[in-house]
């Protein structure tokens, strides 16, 4: 059963992934990485990753697609139609392929006995989380913030750095305009829906 | 204190950071950003010497006992390249000129330093972790932090660099990533010496090795986008070009050798020479790829018509030698490998805080501009022509050392074509270093330019610049100390086998 | 058909990396790059989740607590606990290349690398 | 009844919103009435998932998103002045600022009131935080309150670093409109 629902979550990926591809509609590219990031949600969960269905499903579908649908509204909806180009064609098949020989070694999926999971860390962490932290069901939070506390920090410095960075390319004056974000509200604005593809100024 | 000095080094920056922005003041910013990247060069020459005496410096982070927990693991080569980080990022930050060649008001300058403090934590929190993923986190803060500042160059072009700087990036960071996740399905663990101890019988049964073959494959490529290792180095003359000056600076002379020096840790620390060189046979990719930056960058360099795009070209030749020492799998080509990374460091650095001086005053990069500037600003100029000597390897700078390291190598390695290349590569440099020699000091100034002399750059631009370019003569006759230091670490990688 | 019950797993995941990786290299909007990226970094994602998970296993998630968990199999908690991270970076990723294309559309009026490619050559000219 | 759901008096005041754009918005009576209610829910649930993240799937980062999610869509329904009304840039940008300090914040108290070498504890070492240590050398309580702490900090570093973000697109995409 589950193996069932994982192969048809797949398919259905894999057909978001190739529309995505083709499409020449950003607005509907937009709307399936969204529904991508659902699909890899409820794989997640099959997968038993509940915490990482839980995060995609929110950025993926949530934040990304905003930002990605609010860009396209400020920048062009439509792309030109592209033929298949040879070379990053033969580029990304070489290098699947070399990742396929790279598996052909792994254990199988699932396999109780693959080195992951005969290492001390996998029986560890969950002995630790049920024995020194009474009341901390959630394994994976104990190893967030407790084990790998150190990776979660530099995981918000991420989410800073990100934000700084963002700061920095949009929150200035935009030449030749001198309005600030702060005058905003007074300024006339129009919405968004308005915005006409490739309607860019000339510079 | 001293025991855990460690992690107030990528702590300290990785904090300051966000009380910039808290403060929202760019008149408070500048000092405390100077302030803290100094205490950092002070605590990164301490663990130096700690490490240099008493041996590797071992701390759990959050307590944990490795692997279990992240572990911070200092050894000298690790403690070498923080020091490579801070000094650059010390003298970069004191450089004066506000926002000079950078698209960026006043009263938001805050911001830029907060993403100077990031970049700088970023870099040395990958240079002392002893955790593989850990490696990939802080790879990310510091690559998030320099798109950032790479597109506050002026001009749009800024603007596309980063973002291609941005794409190729991810793309390196996410083969990093599969790279992990191959070696993490093999070994079962993330901490690199745990990793390594794992991965030595299994690599010695020579059995089942395609998944590590592929990880390792992966991990070269991911470090190499870093890196800009030939051929994958398309996104560095437009980031370097592009970037503001002292951005260029600081970049220029600190990430790729950082990625360098991630390289040496997964080469020699996690699958050893016997298997990279043994087995693989790396050196039969590397060394033609490594031969064909030195030749491809200096040819490349000559040509440019943007003086910054020209020392940009030049950095992808200085890659290709640091590769060439790597390859060679010998002591001494990795000693003129390691000890290549602190000297191009400092002369790439002196000579883009040069451009950053003459970019304030005329305010711009481009080659014909710069006729007659060496009469114009004497003392800047004369910076550039040292450290210009420098680059092509002249006795008593700090190249000559590196380079002289390296042809030991190449010789040791039994490959005296390799050698040959070397001195031809350096003469590619003569002539590059000549036509800006050339432009600057013996054509006129255009007219209406002042008196020779009259148009010196501030003090405070001046010193930062001279402290790197003395520095190149001081380690080029005193070389105890960076070969002393570059030679025990190259001992301590383990090559051979 | 073994190694196809073993490994078809690992193998979709690396078709769908694939398929984003193609997205990004081949494509001139700098939208779709970017989409092409989002699709690339949660394949590789979905890689690391693949290898965390135990036949009959669950959730990481501890049933009664108190230590006795004996009988119950639990699925790797470790790679999730890794991929959490991986998606952070993946949007700061994403946020910071988006603001980039605003900001590239506002200096050359349009999105398409081609384009952009040919305005900044006519520059140099 | 039809008194609840016409527009709040204040929009027809509102300066800066077009009367095309005061217009439209009146025509989307329904989406407004419901994410009026939504929004409410969505920032408790975010509450919710915030503190029991030990217990089910979620912690800090997942609440983050959601609180600033939901706030994004009381800012896309009712214009992004009336959301800058209630929390404007200054403090969204130093609340990404101090999420990062909390969390380091907890890392350096870990460093002073710890027992360790030196008279120090290690960095986010949470052991220190507490008062008793198990027979394991685990101090449950320690751990307990550093988890609750460092996912608070990312949980106000998330919020805000989101909601900062689409301050800037939202904000740019306005001014673009002027031209």
């Amino acid at each position: 059963m589950n193996t069932v629902l994982v192969l048809i979550l797949f398919g259905l990926l894999l057909a978001t992934a190739v529309v995505i591809a083709r499409l020449t509609d950003l607005f509907a590219a937009a709307m399936l990485t969204g529904i991508f990031s659902l699909l890899s949600a409820g794989l997640f969960t099959l997968m038993d990753a509940v915490d990482v269905a839980f995060t995609e499903a929110a950025v993926g579908a949530g934040i990304s697609t905003i930002l990605i649908i609010g860009t396209l509204s400020m920048t062009s909806r439509r792309e030109d139609q592209q033929p298949l180009r040879l070379l990053p064609f033969v580029v990304v098949v070489l290098t699947g392929a070399v990742l396929v020989a790279g598996t052909l070694d792994m254990p199988a999926y699932g396999d109780p006995e693959a080195p992951v999971h005969q290492h001390a860390l996998y029986q560890g962490y969950l002995d630790s989380a049920a024995r020194d932290f009474d009341h901390i069901p959630n394994v994976v939070t104990v190893i967030l913030a407790s084990f790998r506390s150190y990776d979660t920090f530099g995981e918000t410095t991420v989410v800073f750095a990100a934000a700084v960075g963002v700061f920095l390319l949009l929150g200035g004056r935009r030449r030749r305009q001198g309005t600030r974000l702060s005058q905003l509200d007074t300024a006339p604005s129009r919405s968004p829906d308005d915005a006409r593809p490739g309607a860019g100024e000339e510079s | 204190m001293s025991e855990h000095l460690v992690v107030l080094a990528v702590i300290l920056p990785l904090l300051a950071a966000p009380v910039c922005v808290v403060f929202r003041s760019s008149k408070i910013a500048r000092p405390f950003a100077i302030g803290v990247a100094w205490s950092c060069l002070l605590i990164a020459g301490k663990l130096l010497g700690q490490v240099m005496l008493e041996g590797d410096i071992s701390y759990m982070l959050g307590g944990w006992a490795a692997p279990f927990g992240i572990e911070y693991r200092l050894d000298p080569l690790g403690a070498y390249v923080l020091l490579i980080v801070t000094t650059l990022a010390s003298v970069v930050l004191s450089f004066a000129g506000g926002t000079s060649g950078m698209d960026l008001e006043e009263d938001r300058l805050y911001l830029y330093y907060a993403a100077f403090l990031l970049c700088i934590a970023g870099l040395s929190g990958i240079a002392v972790t002893g955790d593989i993923f850990n490696i990939f986190v802080f790879l990310e803060i510091s690559s998030l932090s320099s798109y950032a500042l790479i597109s506050l160059g002026t001009g749009r072009r800024a603007l596309r660099a980063a973002f291609s700087y941005l794409v190729m990036g991810t793309i390196g960071g996410t083969f990093f990533l599969i790279g992990v996740g191959l070696l993490y399905q093999v070994t079962g663990t993330l901490n690199l010496s745990d990793m390594s101890a794992i991965l030595k019988p299994i690599l010695a049964s020579g059995e089942g090795l395609r998944g590590v073959f592929v990880a390792f494959a992966f991990l070269v490529v991911g470090i190499g986008v870093k890196l800009a290792l030939f051929p994958l180095h398309q996104w560095l003359p437009n980031a370097y070009t592009y970037a503001p000056a002292k951005v260029s600076a600081f970049l220029a002379a600190t990430a790729t050798k950082v990625s360098f020096y991630l390289l040496l840790r997964v080469v020699f620390g996690v699958f050893g020479a016997a298997f990279v060189f043994g087995t693989l046979r790396l050196h039969f990719l590397l060394v033609p790829l490594s031969l064909a930056a030195m030749f491809t960058g200096s040819l490349a360099a000559i040509y440019q018509t943007d003086i910054k795009r020209l020392l940009a070209y030049s950095s992808i030749a200085q890659i290709g030698y640091m590769t060439l020492g790597l390859s060679t799998n010998t002591e001494l080509g990795l000693t003129g490998s390691v000890v290549h990374l602190f000297n191009h460091g400092l002369m790439k650095g002196g000579m883009f805080l040069v451009v950053a001086c003459v970019v304030a005053r005329i305010g711009s990069t481009r080659i014909e501009d710069w006729a007659g500037i060496g009469r114009r600003m004497p003392w800047t100029m004369a910076a550039f022509v040292v450290g210009g000597l420098s680059l092509i390897g002249v006795p008593g700078t700090v190249g000559f050392v590196s380079k002289w390291y390296l042809v030991l190598g190449t010789l040791d390695a039994g490959w005296h074509f390799a050698a040959v290349l070397i001195l031809m590569s350096s003469l590619l440099a003569v002539v590059y270093v000549w036509r800006i020699v050339e432009i600057a000091w013996f054509r006129s100034p255009p007219e209406g330019a002042g008196p020779a002399g009259s148009e010196c750059a501030p003090l405070g631009q001046i010193v930062p610049t001279w402290v790197l370019i003395a520095a190149t003569v001081f380690f080029g006759l005193n070389t105890e100390l960076t070969v002393g230091v570059a030679s025990r670490c190259a001992a301590l990688l383990g090559v051979g086998g | 058909m073994n190694a196809l019950a073993a490994h078809g797993v690992y193998w979709l995941c690396i078709v769908l990396m694939m398929t984003g990786l193609y997205i990004v290299i081949s494509r001139d909007h700098l939208v779709k790059k970017i989409m092409g990226l989002n699709i690339f970094q949660v394949s590789v994602i979905m890689f690391y989740v693949a290898l965390g998970k135990v036949h009959g296993g669950t959730a990481p998630i501890l049933i009664g607590t108190g230590g006795d968990h004996g009988e119950v199999i639990y699925s790797n908690p470790l790679p999730h606990v890794l991929m959490l991270t991986a998606i952070v970076v993946g949007v700061a990723t994403t946020a910071l290349g988006l603001a980039l294309v605003v900001r590239i559309q506002e200096a050359y009026g349009t999105v398409e690398e081609d384009e952009i490619v040919r305005m900044d050559r006519e520059d140099a000219l | 009844m039809s008194d609840q759901l016409a527009p709040p008096p204040r929009e027809a005041t509102q300066p800066g919103v077009p009367q095309r754009m005061r217009m439209r918005m009146r025509e989307k009576l329904i989406l407004r009435v419901v994410s009026k209610a939504l929004v409410p829910f969505i920032l408790l649930f975010a509450l919710y998932v915030q503190f029991h993240g030990d217990f089910g799937p979620g912690g800090g980062f997942q609440a983050g998103v959601l609180f600033a999610a939901g706030l994004i869509l009381y800012g896309l329904i009712f214009g992004l002045s009336d959301l800058q009304a209630v929390i404007p840039l200054r403090v969204v940008e130093v609340g990404v600022a101090l999420g990062v300090l909390i969390y380091g914040g907890v890392g350096v108290a870990a460093l002073f009131l710890g027992r360790g070498r030196e008279g120090m504890g290690n960095f986010l070492d949470y052991n220190a935080l507490g008062h008793h240590v198990g027979e394991f050398g685990v101090d449950a309580h320690g751990q307990h309150l550093g988890i609750l702490l460092v996912e608070l900090g990312v949980g106000v570093t998330v919020s805000a670093g989101m909601l900062g973000i689409f301050y800037m697109f939202a904000g740019r995409g306005l001014k673009r409109g002027q031209e």
